[in-house]
């Protein structure tokens, strides 16, 4: 790969700093659960029916759980007791509660709490089971083709219709694609409940449900086989409901999980307590299905200057790395995020964004790193919007990225349509070949301008990294050093849903899934 | 011939060229082809050159053609919609508001409904601006108050009623599915029922955004791409004393 | 609806989404845009979108545009219009050669007029042939001569006269101003003055070549951009087999 | 600027092979003279006029010694003679020669030796003094704007009608060409007169008149003040006038002159002999008027294929250095043409580009050279095509053109239009200012692909110069070395046009600027 030298102290300092952050948080969480990871727990178990005004069971559940003021000790033991007593499957005894029929505040004295305990572990066991069935059959599928060459080629469909998504993935794939994201409908991540069913009306995407999620599985699994490569499937976790996301993810076999220890507070305003906790169990789901995580530190440059706050970037992936393995993330499940967002204007641009892609390379050499091309400065000359994809695409190999998005000449116009992720991926194929290994044969002078801007980025990443230890990561964020966005601790979408772990509160998939 | 009438000019004058690009849903064929040539003769158009034609899908075609468009238009009768600002600059704003309004206005500026964007509607208030203007609330004379993005209509006119607005921006970026329809309307509707949509002046801007459209919904005016704080700030002052018959 | 109809597809079956680039003659600003606009709704377009406008000249605007097209066609009513060549190969060709025509056949190539590219017709003639698929002189069965360019139409009948040629092959790659027409033209008349009009198969190639085209100009066929030698052999073959009353 | 390693002493030796190759085409040039040649010197004395057929009368004068069979004496003395004769001007004196008022079988005898040979001297210091003034003054209009940073942004306008040119030309350099060319209409480098007045019906080009010259040059001179920034002008020499479209050049102050010593021979089968005399007195005439030729090396590609014939473009290079040294060129205005021309699915295909692009840098590193942009592989997919010329306006910048041809999104469709010349010039401009500086960051790993490349290319060339210099140059394109094209020494266009000079030739402009 192109060489840039770093101070090893250095890189060393600033993950040191990392950790401590992250052990912070952590140190918080611990004691915390939120309605949408009970929600997660009750999924596991099997509840995945909706009302006929198409509310989820469990949504229902953990709502009368907290009327009745029992959530702190988790939806576990309550729903166990409720399966002993009705006897019957997940779906079915949610409805009974539902419906009245069994009473949550009483199931608990009905039986005998070691039995309850017993079914606990039972269910848990399943669900975990059913995680790593999923890694299990990813891995075979895997198995039946050749090894995919990074950077994978990555594009979005967001048609809001999930029929005509699958007509365009299709059709991306054709075109070379090697992952397909699902954009989720504008403001889903808003939604305190996850829809359910095939849909139809997004706008600007389509609903996350687990129907969509498995009619596009079987739409790549087939495209799949046609192309004979294998196809990876992406969906969004990060916003309310996060770990929801995360186990309907893995009953559906998906790849890649747009999954934030951030993002969600500041783009989404959603409370950050909430997320902290919510992204933490979401992530515990990935790493035993099997699902990498892609991160969102792309975003921090559509409200920031990309030169001026590079740093913020950096930051904000050593930190997504230490909350990662606090959630026993594997590094090859690491897809930290960054981007191609200096102005197209800036002289030498292209030379600051080598220096910023190779930084990332440097400090995280096993993850698959998620690099996102320009979109802030994207022209409504979409021709134009070409030329600055196909110096993106050369920064990407030339630099030796993990996942690839490939850039639309459409980004300031509207979402993608087939023939435009077609001329996207045209471009990729083409620079990918044609540039195949420039990354072994290009070195950096030591003094010159890119290797100088990656130490002078990564020195103010390390003050950055400093400051925040200091007053801990929840107050930064309130006083705005990510994204110029500022966020209280006990404002923002969500909170209500931030519990308090009572001394008795049980979580078996927790425990299991977090050793 | 009438010099007022134009065309596309290729390389030469009135020789009508243009490009297009478009997929067809059917499959990858010399029927296809013809196809897209058929096609684009019901457009108004001549001498089509179907220059590329490549299977992106089981059953589409992607199209590149260029054609000669036949019909001119007169450029005389041709009447831009544009939003009358005035064209001031930030001096003289300020200067006309002190002295012939003789008090500071009040705006206030959001991304309404589900809608996440705030670089919009924060390029028009923020102090910093957009494109070397200065942004509302840089402006002494201005109180401009910035809600953000999310905010439902109901927030942003309680807040407004509040702060005696005079005017009340609201910005819109998605549009996909015509999202942005929605919103727009749905706060005029909760103005007029609530009997403040003269109160305000009332402004939508965003980057599909005319002023055709927004005044069609019930907008005094509509901002769209890379549209400068200045314009608005023009628009506001104008309006104002035009109310107050100062012109 | 009838199954039969279509329109462009941009993300939605029938949204008829197009994009467009053209310039128009006049001075860029808001007038300008609105005529983009107007323009574009002359040529059966709705929700026309201006996304970009840009002055490249004193009074040139360049516009990047997206629309929906209105009009349906009806795909089942399309014809397409290549030259029937049977898509024989070259191993089939050679061997109906031998065995239905039992003698060799004779082809005769060149670019004529002052039409340099010699690159198209070579590609079609040479051993070599183009995209993996062999030239004219490789086939054992055809003798084939290719005069290369800047011929004279005097020359190539001369020539194929001479030889006795079974079929003339033309090329032509300038287009501009229809300097391909002319050319063309002239040696369409030359060999209907000469009386040998129905003696050769004569065939017209190039990138701005279709069919139709060439059938109008009283080719015999016509093939354009990308064609492969064997199907103009294809199409040789099977059309003296024809003549012959082979098939 | 990026480097790669080259052993000198090859170089040394390729550059020695070219000199004797030169040399020994210009042992033979030497003692002949063409048509073109002697009317050129017509047109240098004034003879700028046309019948009322549009025949130059310096055609006519120059057939009426051939047919008189005074040619091989050159035309200068005759013309001088009668002018003494006339007593009037140049124009004046060709009618009356023309018209038969003056017998030019008889007009030597007229008057003395003497004087004949003064007026002759008076007329070649006059017209060697009107090649001096255009470099004046082009030197001066420079002298009025700042320098104009390389590579130069060269596009061409190609109407057929010298308004629209103008039109174009305008709109370009307002999307910022540094440099217009007017391409000529189709097959003028075959006709053997140049056309007069000012034209509008060119196909794929517009002709190339003195009038359309001045045109143009005036259209500029008025861009030029409005854009603060010199616009230079460009037009074809190559082809049966060369040395008389030098002349006219020089009248109207172009700037860059198309002139290539074999470019007519191989692409348009003009005679190898007229074309060698020709280039010759054309070349002498650029250096004198100061006007950069432009070499044609670049076509070779479109014949042969980019990698595997990279070396006949070298040898071609190093021949024409070599020739336009014997015309005594200097480095500043040997516009050495190459191509990024490889085939886009090549795999590294963009690394032999640079590596071609650098070995040229090497070879020439004073002479500004002029790279074209890839045309045969163009893409009728327009959108496609700009992703390869973004690539090709990296490969320009990274290695440090001289002149830089904008590639056009329609190369494979049609001759350019104003939009598309505006697209082409937006994607050369953003590259040329985001990745300014990169040729001063990137060094080439010593054993890489690129290096291994230009030394291999090198070593070809050397092989190839060995045997043209064994045979003859004559000789080794009657075998088809250059573009695989075979023409023969006696055969194509404009043979007829090549003179024997006699022993009492005279061309006193030829005896002035070739010393
Ligand atoms: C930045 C960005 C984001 C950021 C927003 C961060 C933030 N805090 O604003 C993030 C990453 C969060 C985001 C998310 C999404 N985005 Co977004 N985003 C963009 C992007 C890249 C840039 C927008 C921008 O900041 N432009 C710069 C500003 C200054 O320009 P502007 O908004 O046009 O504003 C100017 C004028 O329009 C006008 N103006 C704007 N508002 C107002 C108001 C008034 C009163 C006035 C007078 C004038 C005015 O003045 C401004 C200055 O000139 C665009 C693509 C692009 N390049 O345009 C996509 C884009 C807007 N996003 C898009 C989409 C679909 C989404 C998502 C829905 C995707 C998804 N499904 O997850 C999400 C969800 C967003 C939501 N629910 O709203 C689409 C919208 C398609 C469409 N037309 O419907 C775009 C076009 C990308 C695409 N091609 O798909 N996005
Ligand atoms: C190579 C080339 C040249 C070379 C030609 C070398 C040579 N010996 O052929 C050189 C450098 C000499 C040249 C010169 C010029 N060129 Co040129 N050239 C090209 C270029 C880059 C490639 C053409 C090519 O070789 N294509 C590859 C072959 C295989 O494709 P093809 O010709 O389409 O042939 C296929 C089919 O069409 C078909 N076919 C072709 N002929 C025939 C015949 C028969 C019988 C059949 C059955 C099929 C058939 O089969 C072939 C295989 O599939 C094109 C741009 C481009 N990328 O297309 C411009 C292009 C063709 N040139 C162009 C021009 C204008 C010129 C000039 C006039 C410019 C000038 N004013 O100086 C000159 C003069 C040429 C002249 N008088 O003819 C324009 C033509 C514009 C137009 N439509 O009118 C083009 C499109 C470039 C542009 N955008 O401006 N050119
Ligand atoms: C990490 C992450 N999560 C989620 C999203 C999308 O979230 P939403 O659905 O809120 O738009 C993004 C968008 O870019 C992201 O980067
Ligand atoms: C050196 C040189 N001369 C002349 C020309 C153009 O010549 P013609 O007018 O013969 O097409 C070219 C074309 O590319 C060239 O490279």
């Amino acid at each position: 790969m192109a060489q840039i030298f770093l101070n090893q102290k250095k890189i060393n300092k600033a993950k040191a700093l990392g950790a401590n952050i992250a052990q912070n948080i952590h140190d918080y969480i611990k004691d915390y659960t939120t309605d949408s990871v009970e929600r997660s727990v009750l999924r596991l178990y099997g509840v995945d029916d909706a009302d006929d005004e198409k509310t989820p069971l469990c949504n229902k559940i953990v709502d009368i759980l907290k009327k009745e003021k029992l959530i702190n000790s988790g939806v576990s033991k309550y729903f166990a007791a409720a399966m002993l007593k009705t006897d019957s499957h997940a779906n079915k005894t949610a409805e009974m509660i539902i419906n009245n029929k069994i009473d949550l505040k009483k199931v608990l004295s009905m039986q005998s709490l070691e039995k309850i305990s017993e079914k606990e572990q039972t269910l848990a066991q399943d669900a975990v089971s059913v995680l790593d069935r999923s890694k299990k059959v990813k891995n075979a599928k895997k198995a039946g083709f050749p090894l995919c060459e990074k950077p994978y080629r990555y594009v979005i469909v967001a048609t809001g219709n999930i029929y005509e998504d699958c007509t365009q993935a299709e059709s991306a794939v054709y075109s070379g694609a090697d992952i397909i994201a699902v954009i989720r409908s504008t403001a889903q991540s808003l939604l305190d409940y996850i829809p359910s069913g095939a849909t139809t009306t997004g706008f600007g995407g389509t609903y996350a449900t687990q129907k969509n999620f498995s009619i596009m599985r079987s739409a790549l699994d087939k495209i799949s086989k046609q192309q004979k490569r294998y196809i990876r499937l992406v969906n969004y976790a990060s916003g309310l409901c996060m770990p929801e996301i995360a186990v309907c993810s893995a009953f559906e076999d998906l790849d890649i999980l747009l999954n934030d220890s951030m993002y969600g507070i500041l783009f989404r305003d959603i409370n950050m307590k909430r997320t902290f906790i919510d992204q933490h169990f979401s992530r515990l789901i990935c790493t035993r299905a099997d699902i990498m995580i892609n991160t969102g530190e792309d975003n921090y440059l559509t409200t920031s200057d990309a030169v001026e706050k590079a740093h913020s970037v950096t930051a904000s992936q050593i930190i997504n790395e230490a909350m990662a393995k606090q959630a026993l993330l594997p590094d090859d499940l690491l897809g930290l995020g960054h981007a191609f967002e200096i102005d197209p204007e800036m002289e030498n641009g292209f030379l600051y964004e080598l220096a910023h892609a190779m930084l990332a390379k440097k400090l995280f050499p096993n993850a698959p790193l998620k690099y996102m091309p320009p979109t802030k400065h994207k022209s409504r000359d979409i021709f134009f919007s070409i030329c600055m994809d196909t110096m993106f695409n050369l920064a990407s190999i030339a630099t030796n990225q993990g996942i690839h998005l490939a850039g639309m000449p459409t980004e300031a116009v509207h979402t993608p349509s087939m023939s435009e992720r077609h001329q996207a991926l045209n471009s990729v194929n083409y620079v990918f070949n044609t540039a195949k290994n420039l990354c072994d044969e290009i070195e950096f002078k030591k003094d010159g301008i890119i290797s100088k801007r990656a130490k002078q980025v990564l020195d103010s990443t390390i003050d950055l990294l400093e400051k925040i230890n200091k007053s801990g990561l929840m107050s930064a964020i309130s006083q705005g050093w990510f994204a110029q966005i500022k966020r209280e601790p006990d404002k923002g979408k969500g909170f209500d849903g931030v519990i308090k772990k009572s001394e008795n509160y049980s979580n078996p998939v927790f425990d299991i899934i977090s050793k | 011939m009438n010099k007022n009438l134009i065309k596309p000019y290729g390389d030469t004058l009135n020789d009508g060229i243009i490009q297009l690009c478009f997929t067809l849903p059917v499959k990858n064929s010399a029927k296809a082809k013809k196809a897209a040539a058929v096609y684009l003769s019901e457009l108004n158009l001549e001498e089509i050159r179907i220059v590329h034609c490549h299977r992106i899908a089981e059953n589409f075609t992607y199209i590149v053609a260029f054609a000669r468009a036949i019909p001119f238009i007169d450029y005389s009768k041709v009447k831009a919609d544009e939003a009358e600002t005035g064209k001031l600059d930030f001096y003289k704003i300020n200067k006309l508001i002190k002295e012939k309004l003789m008090r500071k206005i009040v705006v206030v500026g959001a991304s309404i409904g589900c809608d996440a964007h705030s670089v919009g509607i924060d390029a028009i208030m923020n102090m910093k601006g957009y494109n070397h203007d200065y942004g509302l609330e840089r402006y002494p004379q201005i109180d401009a108050y910035n809600l953000g993005a999310q905010i439902t209509c109901e927030e942003l006119v309680s807040y407004s009623v509040r702060v005696n607005a005079d005017a009340v921006l609201v910005s819109q970026t998605v549009s996909a599915k015509d999202a942005h329809i929605g919103n727009l309307t749905q706060l005029v509707e909760i103005l007029e029922a609530e009997n403040l949509k003269d109160k305000f002046i009332l402004i939508a801007g965003g980057p599909d955004i005319s002023n055709d459209f927004a005044c069609k919904l019930g907008y005094d005016a509509g901002f769209g791409h890379s549209t400068i704080p200045s314009s608005v700030a023009s628009f506001i002052v104008t309006k104002l004393l035009k109310k107050k018959g100062e012109i």
